[in-house]
């Protein structure tokens, strides 16, 4: 979490992006100038199925506020079946967090191919003001992070 | 049925069939009661037991017992074929060298229940008539059998015996069963609520692992969380590691692999209803990508190690249910 | 004695809750008791004992030790223990109340623990005797008697009235700062509930366990028993027993990185998990049997051995009904037993 | 002790207008680990690359982190620069501050401090980087062609031609496939047979070329570059190496009712049989579901004619090894069964046609001699029906969805050739729509309806029903003049769906491909790998991978063979060194990581152990082959123990840099 001069609530967004697609896309949108929060860092991935559920948890005890996953579209994958792989392991482990009472709109999973600079810079903006909205992560996080 | 099985027992030692049998050994009281492995018909006679506190499902030990020389007997409940053949498909036991018979299931009754009704000093129990006559140091005490009913049995899912090499008795159906009535009603609670409860019911852990040791689906030669060069390893009972990491990651690592045999829940020491969490997935499974159950055979592929082109999106969790 | 009726415990929990931290057994949702800060309105529970042993007051789960601050380059090391504060436990059972001089044979002498101590300072226990033995209860083999519990006060309860006696200057104080709730009664009554005590333990099914053949001096016997095997072959190598046991006092130290620097804390450990002990090739005990035999041979042999016959368990009998597949102390007593 | 070196680009004003990159190699400097942090106005400039060069050597730096633009961009400038100075390549991480940071922010001080974290996370990856080395492995220079249909046989040819030995294995006892079947190919309405055989004659003349009909792939193991196959060579009951091909026995064999299979049922041939005239080889074949002799032991006739003794009662399956380098799956296509669409009559009068059976009612090696006579009574049909999408772009479970492609351009050539030759026969043809994009495509379907008047008719039959005088009652909508129509036809010719070889599916799981679920393997990349598999070394030729007609399968397959011939030119492969590894003493062997594997990397094997307790255990457990590995990471996650990881981009490096950024 950070906090801007004005106290605003900056939530701080991890974004996991596939390298063929959705980093491309995220480097597009750079390469277009097409704007999006500070709030979000991403992190490289070859592929969305390498991203482990734990990484995603230990964002969240680490203080991230929101996660998001970004994937080549189903069908598009440079592995060919990755994100499939992906889809369904992100939607159980999205709805045990639900069902754990976890804010549904702190995770993401978006499919975002490397032309959609415009899509990714979009599903940014849209994310980091739901995260927003939700307020700073104290569900997810490890009380021993908790920074003084 | 005890005397059956004994009997079974004897005669496949006899025979050659088997040089041990892993079976359930008597207690210092009626119900507590030991998983065992008996190597001669003297032992069988001693100690060998089957009631209704023979709850423990043995077939975990078959991890390292089918790996022992020469055949071992099992006797198993039809829930434990289930955990057998899961631990067949996944190459963790050594099926050949196992000897399934199939023995009747419950319902098993769990001393828990009949101690939380404040009955104590108990020194005998037995079901009369589905009336439980319980002798104590403080006089003779009656309650419903079902009253007693561990809760792995009441929500029983199948009386099947899904692998054996000979059985005991006759053969049940997978049942119709209650089992997803209560993650049902959590999923109709609001987030709030279901928060308070899970936090309520995981900041109870002590992180003693006695869900992980005992489940037939967590046999990793090293669990990540035992594992210093894992990044998440941790001993300790820390506020939030066990409500934010522990439990989440180990339902996930069985989620599609775990057939609900209910044993999480039987051992925890602080009553968490663990088996709610792998019932979550296991309804989730069921319900997004087809009705599913682990352990059924050895063959199909698990429902995350699979996919289909047109599977549901995440964004599927923000549509249904209650936020 | 002094006494106050049990219908006025409400406002005695209230007055020694307004001066310190007070902690009482109250009754969770599932029926288990557990130890609860107190908040006005709570009501003590009446089960014989908390799911959880007493122990974690002067000997936590997890406790940090030191903090090392990184900033860049640069370590700044910071102790962050906590202070204690005065606090009492109310409603310790006799076994709990014996354990506390089993830990503080391991914290106390030299080299003491500050951190044990300084809680153990600050605490003050005050134990109530036990009026409904269960089944799973074997203290008495231990030589201590639940009518008559150790601890700072000591405590007796006869349906109407609960009635106090200090046993040591903290306790004295403590019952000093609560007399004007306490009235002096006859307590003759006691000896009638206790008496009734007795004859219930006396018919209890581990009422004759007997200690006798354990000690210090038959290491090597024991040590060496074949039926160390067959005892262990069941268990799952979990941490219940050692969790729930309010002797056991083994702890691991650790560092977490918090990612602006380390947290470097102590954390129960205990010697039924294959990384216990861990050194550079591993586990010492390098079998399950091994790791078994250590903490029942710690209990009954080694712990007598070093302490003037004193055993390492105190009968509460939790791990009697919380062990997964039941495999305790008790069942491994009888089987090594020398008659 | 690590030590790293942290090198921060301007970009010209491209970063540095943004982001304070003199702050940013400042913050980073105070990091742990930093023996030097600089930033330089164009890092990837001879002279960029000569500051980090330098800074390698002099400070013996263990590992280096380039702040500059995406890695996707320059990151193997930096590794070869790193190389180039004596430190591994894969120990460099590039911390993407100019699409992800400077370009996208306005705000100098969060651009600023977004930059820091950036670079905080890759030097958290760094210290986590190990030296990675590229394996190699050979290459075997023989291809394996799996099918002789057009597509093998072109694939073959162009691969034999690049001066590679091949082996085709076709199931059937002679190479040709569909196309050899086929009586005139559209647009340009040449003859099959003339283009084709020439085709056939090549392969079995080149040396190159070996092939293995009446044969079957049974095993493949191995992995890109070295693959060992087993073929079954199925017992033909004559000797190849004898057999002339005379024919002398397929005319003196006493079973004269076999179905002929290659002419679509509608005569008969022999018990022993050479498929037709071109066969390649020409050699006979015993059918022994017919033969008098394999089944009764009485008889032996054609072992008395035969001159040169190639008969062989006694011949079994004979079962041959082989290694290649690459494998070019060109399995083909079938027609679909219409035992489903029953509306149609087929089963019930044998005027109701398929079109491939047309094309040999219309071949003049057919069995009416290239008469078109109506099977039934062997007149001349007056009218023709031709039906459209039969099982194709179907939404119901009888049918394919897909569109089979090839059917309007065929459709139009049979009417075409029709009118021609049989002017006083009309032809009706009902579509949904007619489908005809490619050169000169339109062009041949716009003279079939103008120039020959073939009565194209937008709409469904619903049903043909044969009657007592021997016509057939076909029963449709024009749903363009919005009409119910019945037409007293003579001949109905259903264009049927096609749909993939049913041996494809079987081989698919042996060449660990992965198929769509119609059954057609999947290519590496719709659009820009489509005709590799996304198994390495596999390639794609022909319908195998989707309809296709011929210029297409020939292209296709032509495409295959250069695919293939360029892996078999190098002498060895360099392996991607961010492949999947297993930590053995952490397997537990469940097979979970296999599974999930696109490419079939992972294998079991058992292996001996020292376990924790000092004993001995065998144990199963899994081993990547880094010559396969994609380095995907799927298996990492289906891991539960942890076992599996991947280098380059593993748990706790990903894991640092989450924890870096969420610091």
């Amino acid at each position: 979490m950070q906090v801007n001069d004005n106290k605003e609530f900056q939530p701080l967004i991890v974004a996991f992006c596939c390298n063929w697609c959705s980093y491309a896309g995220a480097d597009l949108s750079g390469t277009n100038r097409l704007n999006y929060p500070t709030n979000v860092k991403i992190i490289r991935v070859p592929c969305s199925c390498r991203v482990n559920p734990m990484f995603i948890l230990r964002a969240f005890q680490r203080g991230a506020d929101g996660v998001i996953l970004c994937g080549c579209h189903p069908g598009d994958c440079h592995y060919t079946s990755g994100n499939y792989f992906t889809r369904r392991r992100m939607t159980l482990l999205f709805s045990m967090l639900d069902f754990l009472g976890i804010e549904r709109d702190r995770t993401r999973v978006e499919w975002v191919s490397a032309a959609e600079g415009a899509k990714f810079a979009a599903t940014m903006n849209e994310f980091t003001e739901a995260v927003k909205k939700l307020g700073p992560n104290r569900r997810l996080e490890d009380l021993r992070c908790k920074k003084q | 049925m005890q005397e059956a099985m004994i009997n079974k027992a004897k005669q496949l030692l006899a025979d050659g069939t088997v040089n041990r049998v892993i079976g359930w050994k008597k207690g210092e009281f009626v119900y507590d009661i030991t998983p065992a492995i008996f190597e001669t018909a003297e032992e069988l006679d001693a100690d060998f037991v089957y009631n209704e506190f023979t709850a423990a499902n043995v077939s975990k030990y078959l991890v390292k017992e089918s790996k022992k020389e020469g055949k071992i007997l099992a006797f198993l409940k039809p829930c434990d074929t289930y955990s057998l053949n899961q631990l067949t498909k996944e190459h963790r036991v050594n099926r050949d060298n196992i000897y399934v018979v199939g023995i009747p299931g419950g319902p098993k009754l769990d001393a828990e229940k009949i101690k939380a009704k404040g009955i104590t000093g108990i020194t005998g129990i037995k079901n009369e008539n589905y009336t439980l006559k319980i002798e104590t140091v403080y006089g003779e005490q009656t309650m419903p059998f079902y009253e007693a009913i561990s809760d792995k049995c009441a929500s029983c899912k199948s009386k099947k015996h899904v692998t054996y090499d000979e059985l005991i008795g006759e053969d049940g159906d997978v049942l119709e069963s209650n089992r997803f009535d209560m993650v049902e009603k959590l999923e109709n609670m609001t987030a709030q609520e279901r928060y308070d409860f899970w936090r309520a019911e995981l900041s109870k852990c002590i992180r003693c692992n006695a869900c992980r040791n005992v489940c037939p689906a967590c046999t990793c030669e090293k669990c990540v969380f035992d594992n210093p060069e894992s990044g998440v390893e941790n001993k300790a009972a820390s506020n939030s590691f066990e409500e934010n990491m522990f439990h989440i990651i180990r339902a996930f690592h069985v989620a599609g692999r775990c057939t609900d045999c209910g044993e999480c829940s039987r051992v925890c020491p602080q009553n968490i209803p663990l088996h709610l969490l792998n019932r979550k997935f296991i309804k989730d499974i069921n319900s997004l990508y087809g009705e599913y159950q682990a352990g059924e055979d050895t063959t199909t592929k698990a429902p995350l190690n699979a996919y289909t082109t047109d599977d549901c999106e995440a964004s599927i969790v923000h549509e249904r249910g209650v936020e | 004695m002094l006494r106050i009726a049990i219908d006025k415990i409400d406002s005695l929990f209230d007055a020694i809750a307004e001066k310190q931290t007070l902690y009482i057994p109250v009754d969770r949702e599932d029926g288990a008791a557990e130890y609860k800060k107190y908040e006005s309105g709570m009501k003590m529970s009446n089960s014989l004992n908390t799911l959880r042993s007493a122990k974690d007051f002067f000997f936590p789960q997890t406790e940090n030790l030191v903090e090392f601050k990184m900033e860049g380059k640069q370590i700044e090391v910071k102790d962050i223990r906590e202070e204690s504060e005065d606090f009492v436990i109310f409603g310790v059972r006799a076994c709990d109340a014996r354990s506390f001089s089993i830990l503080d044979k391991v914290y106390l002498v030299d080299p003491v623990d500050s951190f044990y101590k300084n809680r153990r300072d600050h605490g003050v226990v005050v134990s109530m005797a036990c009026t409904r033995p269960a089944e799973t209860c074997f203290c008495s083999a231990f030589g201590i008697d639940p009518t008559a519990p150790e601890g700072d006060v000591s405590c007796w309860n006869d349906g109407s009235y609960i009635y106090f006696e200090a046993n040591t200057e903290k306790g004295k104080a403590f019952v000093d700062s609560i007399s004007s709730l306490l009235e002096d009664g006859d307590a003759s009554s006691l000896e009638n509930v206790k008496a009734e005590t007795k004859r219930i333990l006396s018919l209890l099914p581990l009422s004759n366990l007997s200690t006798d053949s354990f000690g210090g001096d038959k290491l090597n016997e024991y040590f060496n028993s074949e039926k160390w095997a067959e005892l262990s072959e069941s268990c799952i190598g979990c941490g219940t027993c050692t969790f729930v046991c309010p002797t056991c006092q083994c702890y691991d130290i650790k560092d977490f990185n918090t990612g602006n620097g380390i947290k470097r804390f102590r954390c129960w450990d205990s010697c039924m998990y294959s990384d216990f002990t861990k050194m550079a090739h591993g586990n010492p005990r390098i079998s399950q049997l091994e790791r078994f035999r250590q903490r029942f041979m710690h209990k009954l042999v080694y712990f007598p051995a070093n302490n003037n016959g004193e055993f390492g368990c105190v009968g509460c009998g939790r791990c009697l009904s919380k062990c997964p597949i039941s495999m305790n102390i008790v069942k491994v007593m009888k089987a090594l037993e020398v008659k | 002790m690590q030590r790293i070196g942290v090198f921060v680009c301007h970009c010209g004003t491209n970063i540095a207008a943004t982001v304070d990159v003199k702050a940013v190699a400042e913050a980073l400097g105070h990091e742990p680990g930093v023996v030097i942090s600089r930033e330089y106005q164009y890092m990837c400039s001879e002279s960029g690359q000569n500051l980090v060069k330098d800074a390698i050597k002099e400070h013996n730096l263990s590992g280096v982190v380039i702040c500059s633009c995406s890695p996707r961009m320059h990151e193997n400038t930096f590794r070869k620069a790193a190389a180039a100075a004596g430190l591994n390549p894969y120990l460099v991480e590039i911390a993407n501050i100019r699409e992800q940071c400077s370009w996208i922010h306005k705000d100098i001080a969060t651009a600023t401090e977004k930059a820091v974290i950036l670079g905080r996370a890759a030097i958290a990856k760094v210290h986590l980087n190990a030296p990675l080395t590229a394996g190699e492995s050979p290459v075997v220079k023989r291809a394996l062609v799996i099918g002789g249909g057009i597509a093998g046989i072109q694939t073959a040819l162009d691969i034999a031609e690049a001066g590679f030995e091949v082996d085709i294995v076709e199931k059937e006892p002679t190479i040709g496939g569909k196309m050899a079947q086929i009586d005139k190919t559209f647009p340009t309405l040449d003859c099959a047979a003339c283009i084709l055989t020439p085709k056939m004659v090549e392969c079995s003349q080149n040396e190159k070329i070996h092939i293995h009909s009446f044969s079957e792939v049974t095993d493949v193991k191995g992995f890109v570059g070295n693959f060992s196959v087993t073929i079954k060579k199925k017992a033909r009951y004559v000797d190849e190496t004898k057999c002339t091909g005379c024919g002398l026995c397929t005319e003196k064999c006493p079973m004269k009712n076999v179905p002929n299979e290659f002419n679509m049922g509608l005569d008969n041939r022999r018990a022993v049989y050479i498929p037709f005239a071109q066969a390649v080889p020409k050699v006979a074949t015993i059918d022994p579901n017919y033969c008098m002799m394999l089944k009764t032991g009485k008889c032996g006739v054609c072992s008395k004619v035969c001159s040169v003794g190639a008969i062989d009662y006694k011949q079994q399956d004979k079962f041959i090894e082989e290694k290649y380098g690459a494998i070019v799956v060109a399995t083909g296509f079938n027609p679909i069964k219409l035992d489903k669409y029953e509306e149609f009559a087929y089963s019930q009068s044998p005027d109701v046609v398929t079109s491939l059976e047309l094309e040999r009612l219309m071949n003049a090696a057919g069995p009416n001699g290239g008469t078109l006579l109506r099977p039934s009574d062997k007149t001349h049909p007056h009218t023709i029906v031709f039906v459209q999408c039969v099982g194709s772009r179907c939404d119901d479970s009888k049918g394919k969805p897909y569109c089979s492609k090839i059917c309007c351009m065929y459709t139009a050539k049979h009417a075409m050739l029709i009118r021609e030759k049989y002017p006083d026969t009309e032809v009706y043809v009902f579509y949904i729509d007619v489908r005809t994009p490619g050169k000169n495509f339109d062009e041949f379907y716009r003279r079939a309806v103008e120039q020959y008047n073939v009565h194209y008719v937008k709409g469904m039959v619903g049903k043909v029903t044969p009657k007592s005088d021997g016509k057939l009652d076909v029963q449709a909508s024009d749903l363009l003049a919005n009409e119910q129509l019945h037409i007293d036809a003579d001949m109905v010719v259903l264009a049927a769906a096609i749909e993939p070889d049913k041996t494809a599916r079987p081989l698919a799981t042996m060449l660990t491909t992965q198929m769509d679920t119609n059954d057609f393997f999947t290519e590496a990349h719709p659009k820009l790998r489509p005709v590799e598999s996304a198994t390495a070394g596999i390639f794609l030729s022909g319908a195998c991978q989707g309809p296709k007609d011929i210029p297409e399968t020939v292209a296709q397959a032509s495409a295959a063979a250069a695919k293939a011939i360029g892996l078999l030119c190098k002498n060895s492969i360099t392996c991607n060194p961010c492949v999947a590894h297993s930590n053995e003493l952490m397997c537990n062997g469940c097979s979970s990581c296999e599974k999930v594997c696109p490419y079939g990397a992972i294998t079991y094997q058992d292996k001996e152990f020292r376990m924790p307790d000092r004993t001995t255990a065998i144990r199963r457990v899994a081993s990547v082959n880094p010559a396969v590995c994609q380095g995907c990471g799927a298996c990492t996650v289906a891991c539960p123990s942890g076992a599996m990881d991947l280098n380059g981009f593993s748990n706790s490096q990903i894991m640092a840099e989450v924890d870096a950024i969420c610091k």
